[in-house]
């Protein structure tokens, strides 16, 4: 207890030093801040996160600033960052990964007058909110036209890790694919990173090699669409419309567009009508959302996806619907259930038609 | 014509003032930079420099950044004054932080008294054990320790993502790759309230006087001066260099694990999978620009924290991206590594004519 | 089979290519006794300026040429501080891959997202018509062959010639080549800028023909790894032009592994390379006196003609 | 000759070092055909004026002349280009490089060509400078070393060749040789610049001498003309103090022994020691003779116990095996080592002197508390030494590097000595010390011996072992002749003993 006095008191006068700087933040504008897990360079997620935060910056241009930390590691750093931005009069602040959930958490109870937002978690308090994207909605699409598209029943998938995340759009996909198409299978290749191009693009070699001419992936970089385009086979774009890196390969993308999302919540936030929730957008919201259609692409298939997309929508159509079996064939989702938000949110098993095991 | 002349003996008064033509020359250099970017150059330097250490809190934030550099640096500093070139720090971090960490996941019900101590304790022999690798490797069958310890290294930081991918996952945690959150009796204590000032950082203050009274005053200190300034003479005197490669190597590892497990029971409360954003490495200059002295170590960490916090607070306040930190960083490290030969040489100016005259 | 096994050693080729120009390039700068650690740096702004000019200029040789020039101005930082103000090169060379990982990502600020058509592939006439091999070994981009030549060369004249002779006594014995009448600066620095503009030239294949985009950070640790592979060669260009391929090949060959569904933690077969190096570095640490031989003896030593 | 044009000239040439003024407005000049003694003691500035010669080194002032015309800048392929070749006493050679290597680089490209090969066997039949272009340097003896850079400089054809101390490496027979080339070349008209201290080879050899002290020339002389007690005096600028010998008690039984020791070297390319037997008996300076390389190096690692011998009974004190110790253990046991290298071996060059007065002197003298240094008793140790030793020095806070070579051997002996060892083992003790500091050193190596201490004394130094040893051994190629009484040995026998010849008359002459 000495101790901390001493220590206290020491810090007083120093900070007393050198307290001519502060104070002087005393703007008319709301302020939103944004911390990313990856250089805004990416172009991938934290590229289309940056997106939503200019979109907040054109749609209040007059009433709101917008500032961004980007390359925050996970740990001590990502804390000291958000509660760099929360004691800097920031009045919303959106934590765009995973790896920010706890941090965010802490600091919420820290700043209960700052409004929070946490990309991906499960965690939330009365000011914080999580929101995410229901992407194997887009996976399930994307299925349904990579079981039309390929000529060798062989779909190839460049994953990152083995969390929950990338193994439901796994799962999504061949759920869909072979729903079309029944003797389709898919082999995956784990890269242990989130975004290393090379390892990526030779990740796509090696399933190209073993006969994958549609290749998937949940990695940040566009390498894998242009060593599509290189070797003349099926991709589909990761996060954003990456059709300029392989405008002959892509079939579509997967977007995440958090635009609306980004706005309406600083509306919320202006308007003071802000509330924390848990948003998981999907098709409905326009969280998630398709890239054009290749025009290689045959009309029934793109209405056939169309037709799954509007589905979607309308609640219509689930792409966990059951009977769905798990690898060693036991069904998992009984005919007629649909899997819940609980089941998928920690999907951990691969469901029949996946080459290979989960990485243990 | 500049010409560099070797002074009789070093200069004392440079070793004090070489450090501050060398914040000078970057201040100047950075104003420069920050001009030709369009920021104001004097408010980009407060931003900078001030701004970030103008409160109590910015200081804690500043001592926190600063444990893992200081107490790696000063570890290393041992082994480089042995001319042992251990470059594996990341690494022994990494499994210091995982046997620390692991043992909390063991007891993950107990509220002992002695869990904390003892995580530290199992950090330190973590990385001691993982820097015991490599002087193993070199003492058999000397193998070049560079090499065996960057790559165990990257083996660490495999490891650490298996076990969170997989036996450690948080069994509540929907499958993400996060261990279970420590429960407080395995956190360090807060010193300074409303800050995240830990115990961590007057470990760190202890560190500093004892490992200048072990390496300046205690034989094994001297046998590691010794040995790395003249092995033929640590032979004469009858030191055993084996085990002043043990020595070295284990103290470094342990303070790197102690690090490690500060880390993790400290600023972040579990285990995640990047529990350091590269202190192991970082630690290395660190350790160089405090001219491998504990003291040096420590105000050059202290330095290199607040580099870190200028880099965030020019994020949010003037919207500079992340990389010009990095380039502003390495001039900062060049302007001192440079500054270094004012200390051991004299610099003299010497005019083209002139020169001709003296040797013709 | 050769459907098979040819795609995997092309595979291997494109992802030694940046190991085999930075590895050689480091290889040459360490036998002149100079350790320059930020390889990483260097390659990441070779990377980035190629990339920018090839975007720029439409031109694969202009876009090569300056990912050289990049390299090689990168590090004539590194050999400025380390040769004219006598710095520890260790710390310098950490600083510089700082350095370079900021003023890349500065400099590639407007480039990303931009895309550059890649190198065109050359092959060489009659030789590519070799069934399986032809399209294996003859047919590649310039900068593959650029890089089997660069090893060629090297070996050539560090062994063969005078210059690599020099190059050699400098790393050796640096009191002696002074006395003798070399400059040990100027040889070293011409050493240094040699292996930047290598590393840039790695970069570059990067950035233009592996995954010919640019992306923050694209080099992800492979400046570490070139680094390795010369100790691991002990100091021969051929021998880290083989060290590249085995690392390139344990790395790909995990990747191809998993297509198969061969059932081991990700982590686990992302560590073979890893441990591989360590292993065979036990191996031929053994035979400690040809180790001996081959390593510069004055490296990472600081050199003033007044000591 | 006389009326020959100088060669060389060298007009007001001055040198300064941070501290030292190495070359105070020298003059010199040199004809050709002459064979020229540049005569000093160690620090007078020799060195440094023929590494400016060379272009190694650039003067502060000063004018060179070559063949009576200024030349304005001197690099060393300058040098080799004007016709000056130069043999250096630290060899500028690469160990890791072949014979042929290493002359290449030394010579102008043009001449290093495919024919260098069979030049260098040429030349090195031509003089008899026997020479295998392939070996690697490091697998060399220093006598062959030597010759690379001698052939090294004739097959350039030079007008004027430097040699720097080139025999001190050498056996006599091995500097006859030498002598015979370097007549042979002065007759073709090649002119020699000759550096040495050693008089004997000067009034041989040289046919004009200049004699530097403190970086200035002091005199110059017709060595014939002068007896080595003349030049010594003009060399010190004072009398010389030859060591006295005192009557002394010799234990009668030997107090530290080595016996029949066999040992493979540890270093690449080493000399095995085989069945070596030593009887060092209390009150006697044993000396061991050799030419460098000969097993020296790996004998003193023996004796110190930085490398321990395989069978540890083969050393012991007293009758006590301490073989198996290390140096730690060993100067518990009583014994005391002063090694060849100063710098880097018997001192840490960075550090202060009182932290070398630490380093071998912690144990014995107690300078240490619960395990951290006595900083307050090491630097009163260190002024002990400093006061007893006469070593020159501010104070204990320099280090050692800092300190002149005879001042900072006079530190190490006294660092030693003070700790009163029973046995005291030295390798080299006066090399590269200058003659006051040696005289001194040789005579408190007497005077431990008078107190009781056995001393063994290894040294290439003929001359010193003459004056300070009371027996006399020889070690070639890691054997070890029986001692002698050194009055009972001629300078000649040593010398072919030390080449490795065996002369047949008089073997048993002077065994005890």
């Amino acid at each position: 207890m000495i101790l901390k006095r001493i220590v206290l008191g020491v810090f007083l006068i120093t900070g007393m030093l050198f307290n001519a700087a502060d104070g002087s933040a005393a703007e008319k504008k709301a302020k939103v801040g944004f911390v990313y897990v990856g250089p805004i360079g990416d172009h991938g997620w934290s590229y289309q996160h940056n997106v939503g935060r200019l979109a907040i910056a054109r749609t209040f241009s007059d009433k709101v600033k917008t500032t961004y930390v980007e390359s925050v590691p996970y740990g001590a750093d990502a804390t000291r960052v958000i509660t760099k931005l929360a004691r800097s009069g920031h009045d919303l602040i959106f934590t765009t990964s995973f790896g920010y959930m706890n941090p965010t958490l802490k600091i919420a109870k820290r700043f209960p007058k700052v409004k929070f937002e946490h990309a991906t978690g499960y965690k939330r308090s009365k000011n914080l909110a999580t929101y995410s994207g229901r992407f194997y909605e887009g996976r399930h699409v994307v299925g349904l036209i990579a079981g039309k598209m390929t000529k060798s029943n062989i779909l190839g998938y460049v994953a990152s890790y083995p969390i929950p995340e990338v193994i439901r759009g796994i799962n999504s996909t061949i759920i869909a694919a072979r729903s079309v198409n029944p003797k389709i299978k898919i082999k995956v290749v784990w890269v242990s990173t989130w975004f290393d191009p090379g390892k990526e693009a030779d990740a796509t070699k090696a399933l190209i090699a073993q006969g994958a001419d549609v290749i998937l992936q949940h990695t940040d970089s566009p390498a894998p669409l242009q060593q599509a385009q290189k070797n003349k086979v099926w991709a589909v774009g990761q996060a954003s419309d990456m059709v300029n890196f392989g405008p002959k390969a892509q079939l579509t993308a997967i977007i995440d567009d958090w635009n609306a999302y980004y706005i309406n919540r600083t509306k919320a936030m202006l308007e003071g009508t802000w509330k924390s929730q848990d948003t998981w957008g999907g098709f409905k919201s326009g969280m998630v959302k398709m890239a054009p259609y290749n025009k290689a692409i045959p009309a029934d298939v793109v209405a056939m996806a169309e037709k799954a997309k509007d589905g979607i929508i309308a609640g219509t159509v689930h792409p966990f619907t059951g009977p769905i079996k798990d690898q060693s064939g036991k069904i998992v989702i009984p005919a007629g259930k649909t899997a819940d938000d609980g089941m998928l949110l920690g999907m951990n098993f691969y469901v029949e038609g996946v080459d290979g095991t989960i990485p243990k | 014509m500049i010409r560099l002349e070797l002074r009789g003996q070093v200069s004392e008064r440079m070793v004090y003032c070489s450090p501050f033509f060398a914040v000078i020359m970057t201040l100047l250099s950075g104003m420069l930079i920050f001009s030709f970017l369009g920021v104001n150059p004097t408010q980009a330097i407060i931003t900078f420099f001030v701004e970030p250490i103008s409160s109590i809190d910015g200081i804690a934030e500043l001592c926190v950044k600063a444990t893992p550099l200081v107490l790696i640096a000063i570890g290393l500093s041992f082994c480089f004054k042995a001319n042992i070139w251990n470059i594996g720090a990341e690494g022994q971090l990494t499994i210091g932080a995982l046997a620390g960490g692991g043992l909390c996941l063991l007891f993950f019900n107990s509220s002992s008294q002695f869990l904390m101590p003892g995580m530290l304790i199992f950090g330190i022999l973590g990385g001691m054990a993982w820097a015991g690798i490599p002087a193993f490797l070199k003492i058999r069958f000397g193998t070049n320790e560079i090499l065996t310890s960057l790559m165990l290294t990257y083996i660490g930081l495999l490891i650490l993502s298996y076990l969170i991918h997989g036996p450690w996952k948080d069994p509540e945690g929907q499958n993400f790759p996060e261990s279970r959150l420590f429960q407080d009796a395995a956190l360090l204590p807060i010193i300074l309230d409303e800050t995240r000032l830990h115990l961590g950082w007057i470990i760190t203050l202890i560190c500093v006087p004892v490992a200048w009274m072990l390496m300046t005053y205690h034989l094994i200190g001297f046998q590691i001066r010794v040995m790395g300034m003249a092995p033929m003479a640590s032979n004469f005197a009858g030191f055993r260099g084996k085990n002043i490669i043990w020595i070295s190597f284990l103290i470094s590892g342990g303070l790197a694990g102690l690090a490690g497990t500060i880390e993790v029971a400290g600023p972040i409360g579990q285990i995640i999978p990047v529990i350091s954003p590269g202190y192991g490495f970082t630690a290395i200059i660190v350790a160089f620009l405090g001219r491998l002295h504990p003291i040096g170590c420590l105000l050059s960490g202290l330095l290199m924290a607040l580099t870190y916090l200028g880099g965030d607070n020019a994020q949010i306040e003037l919207n500079l991206p992340n990389a010009v930190t990095g380039v502003f960083q390495g001039m900062l490290l060049f302007f001192l590594l440079a500054s270094d030969v004012l200390v051991r040489y004299r610099i003299r100016i010497v005019s083209f004519k002139n020169k001709h005259r003296n040797i013709g | 089979m050769s459907e098979l096994v040819v795609p995997v050693l092309l595979t291997i080729i494109t992802a030694s290519t940046p190991l085999v120009f930075a590895a050689a390039g480091e290889v040459v700068v360490e036998k002149s006794g100079v350790l320059n650690l930020g390889v990483e740096g260097m390659m990441i702004v070779g990377a980035v300026v190629a990339f920018a000019v090839g975007v720029k200029t439409e031109s694969a040789t202009l876009a090569i040429l300056s990912g050289a020039t990049g390299g090689m101005l990168t590090a004539f930082i590194f050999g400025f501080l380390t040769l004219r103000l006598l710095a520890n090169q260790v710390a310098t060379g950490l600083a510089l891959t700082i350095f370079g990982l900021g003023l890349s990502a500065l400099i590639g600020h407007g480039f990303v997202g931009k895309t550059f058509s890649g190198l065109p592939k050359i092959g060489i006439p009659l030789l590519e018509q070799i069934p399986v091999l032809g399209s294996l070994l003859f047919v590649h981009d310039i900068l593959v062959f650029l890089s089997v030549i660069a090893v060629f060369l090297i070996t050539y004249v560090l062994n063969k010639t005078r210059l690599g002779l020099i190059i050699r006594a400098v790393g050796e014995n640096h009191h002696a080549a002074h006395s003798i009448g070399y400059s040990v600066v100027w040889v070293r620095m011409g050493c240094i800028l040699f292996g930047g503009s290598m590393a840039g030239l790695g970069g570059a294949y990067l950035s233009l023909a592996y995954t010919p985009l640019w992306v923050e950070g694209m080099t992800a640790g492979r400046g570490w790894i070139a680094l390795a592979l010369v100790v691991f060669a002990s100091w021969r260009a051929w021998r880290a032009f083989f060290g590249a391929y085995l690392f390139g090949g344990i790395t790909i060959i995990q990747l191809h592994a998993q297509g198969f569904g061969v059932d081991i933690a990700s982590q686990f077969l992302s560590m073979l390379p890893y441990l591989a190096t360590i292993v065979v570095l036990v191996l031929i640490s053994n035979n400690s006196s040809r180790m001996m031989l081959n390593a510069p003896a004055d490296l990472g030593k600081s050199f003033h003609a007044s000591d | 000759m006389i009326d020959k044009k100088p060669i060389l000239e060298l007009l007001e040439i001055s040198k300064a070092y941070p501290g030292v003024i190495a070359n105070n407005r020298v003059n010199l000049e040199i004809k050709p055909g002459q064979i020229h003694a540049l005569l000093g003691e160690n620090g007078a500035g020799k060195s440094t004026l023929v590494k400016i010669i060379y272009g190694v080194q650039r003067c502060d002032s000063g004018k060179i002349k070559w063949e009576g015309s200024e030349v304005s800048q001197i690099t060393p392929q300058i040098a080799r280009k004007l016709g000056i070749g130069m043999v250096f006493q630290h060899f500028s050679l690469f160990d890791a490089m072949t014979v042929e290597e290493n002359i290449a680089l030394g010579i102008p490209a043009n001449l290093a060509n495919e024919n260098l090969y069979q030049n260098i066997i040429d030349i090195s039949e031509k003089y008899g400078l026997r020479l295998d272009p392939c070996r690697y340097v490091q697998t060399l003896s220093v006598g062959e070393r030597q010759r690379i850079e001698v052939v090294r400089c004739l097959i350039q054809n030079p007008k004027l060749l430097i040699m720097d101390e080139p025999t001190s490496v050498l056996t006599p027979q091995e500097v006859d040789k030498l002598f015979k080339t370097l007549r042979r070349l002065s007759t073709q008209g090649v002119a020699i610049l000759y550096i040495s201290h050693k008089l004997q080879e000067i009034i041989d050899l040289c046919h004009v001498a200049t004699i530097m002290r403190a970086g200035e020339v002091v005199d110059t002389c017709i060595p014939s003309e002068e007896s080595p007690r003349s030049m010594a005096e003009m060399m010190m600028g004072a009398n010389l103090m030859t060591p006295k010998k005192n009557e002394r008690m010799i234990s009668e039984k030997p107090y530290f022994c080595v016996n029949n020791l066999n040992h493979q070297s540890t270093m690449e390319n080493g000399i095995d020691l085989k069945d070596i037997t030593i009887q060092a008996h209390k009150g006697e300076i044993l000396g061991v003779a050799g030419i460098a390389g000969n097993g020296q190096n790996e004998l003193m690692e023996i004796l110190s116990g930085e490398v321990r011998a395989s069978d540890t009974s083969s050393v012991s004190i007293d009758q006590v095996s301490v073989g198996g110790l290390g140096p730690r253990k060993r100067r518990e046991n009583g014994m005391g080592f002063v090694p060849e290298e100063r710098l880097g071996h018997g001192a840490v060059p960075e550090m202060l002197l009182w932290e070398n007065a630490f380093l071998s002197g912690y144990q014995s003298m107690k300078l240490m508390f619960n395990g951290f240094m006595n900083v307050a008793k090491s630097r009163e140790y260190t002024e002990k030494i400093i006061s007893s030793f006469k070593v020159k020095t501010p104070n204990v806070n320099v280090t050692a590097n800092s300190l002149s070579g005879g001042n900072l051997q006079k530190f190490i002996f006294g660092r030693e000595i003070l700790q009163d060892p029973k046995v005291l083992i030295v390798f080299q003790p006066t090399w590269g010390v200058d003659a006051g500091s040696a005289a001194y050193i040789r005579q408190s190596l007497i005077n431990i011996a008078d107190r009781g201490a056995a001393v063994i004394v290894i040294s290439q130094d003929l001359e010193e072992l003459y004056e300070i040893s009371d027996k006399i051994s020889v070690i070639c190629e890691g054997n070890l002749t029986k001692p002698k009484i050194i009055e009972n040995i001629s300078v000649e026998h040593v010398g072919l003993l030390m080449a490795g010849i065996k002369p047949l008359e008089n073997d048993d002459l002077g065994d005890q």
